[in-house]
């Protein structure tokens, strides 16, 4: 499964998605400790958030059923 | 409610869309491209938006003023891509029977998206460029 | 400052005006006829203004908002003569830095006009009119 | 000396100015107590100011040196 990435995430991992194994992690939290590690400028980010199937998910969701996973960094639109 | 993510803002249509023979009050935002930021030149903005996301949080946005104030129509129109200083990026609007629904629902749509529609906006000055809020 | 008395209101041009590579926040606000009043339809507005005295006011209201936010620019336009349902008759609008005071100005704007400036508001229903306001 | 008339005061009095001789007139307050005599329908309306060179005058303002002297009924522009 891809994992998108945008903005300042895009940019550290170096590539604007990423392959993972949903099946790899059971919730969100653990996919977010998982990259924080792998990718450990992520944890210099004011705040790193998760969508699944696009909506802002919390940590204890599961990622089954996921058919669509980004990475939100700190947002700045307006 | 008229929900856009587009390359140029058009600030007429906001406004056509807006417009309506029961209301008689129509507040329009627009954020626009400042050429100083943190005392340095701006040379230009880039900005990315995770396109269907983004319009769903709008959507919520949206249906949350429209529980707070009692309005017409709602307008949230964000552009992506590049945007030179002077040029609008963002259009947030409302209109309703009686002024101050319409400011303050204008107002809080763009607070709104602001905390949480997500788009990125990477700031290019002169010799090196950052994403806007990114660290703390 | 633009401050004017016209016959047809022109959003574009008053976003014109406002706009500029200082600023990040534009705020608008279009007041238009509504097709009910009162509980009765309205067939049409007629504007009519004492237009050097308006002028003044405007000015005046104007000077005031630059004392009490940091503005670039501000824009006070209303329009005189017959107006129909979904027309628009005024437009205040302010450019800042930021967008709390564009938004705060552009507020102030139009609740001071309504107060001071000489311009009459003539209300046309189907079977009568009135002078809005006149009467206590 | 011409008195100019807007709004709902042009339609009591049923003209867009009238002939004032200012001089019989010490104050803005004389002219406007006249006026409600003369037009008493004037003193139904919620309020009456008067404008003396094209600025709103108080009442003890004297008509002396005014060259434009104008009658503003409650204001309803916006």
């Amino acid at each position: 499964m891809e994992l998108k990435l945008f903005g300042v995430a895009k940019d550290i991992i170096g590539s604007n998605k990423l392959s993972i194994t949903a099946e790899d992690f059971a919730t969100v939290g653990e996919l977010k400790q998982w990259l924080s590690q792998q990718y450990p400028k992520l944890q210099q980010l004011r705040s790193v958030a998760v969508a699944v199937n696009s909506e802002y998910a919390e940590d204890n969701q599961s990622l089954q059923n996921a058919y669509e996973i980004a990475l939100i960094p700190p947002v700045s639109g307006g | 409610m008229l929900i856009r993510i587009v390359d140029n803002i058009n600030l007429a249509e906001a406004y056509q869309y807006l417009q309506s023979p029961t209301s008689g009050a129509v507040n329009l935002f627009v954020g626009t491209v400042r050429n100083h930021s943190h005392g340095k030149e701006v040379v230009k903005l880039v900005f990315e938006a995770y396109e269907v996301m983004a319009l769903k949080e709008m959507h919520k946005i949206a249906v949350a003023a429209q529980e707070k104030w009692i309005l017409d129509k709602i307008v949230m129109i964000h552009a992506v891509g590049e945007k030179l200083p002077g040029e609008a990026v963002v259009i947030t609007g409302a209109s309703s029977v009686h002024r101050k629904a319409a400011f303050e629902a204008c107002e809080f749509l763009i607070d709104e998206l602001k905390k949480t529609v997500p788009i990125w906006k990477h700031e290019f000055f002169k010799d090196n460029s950052v994403w806007v809020n990114a660290h703390p």
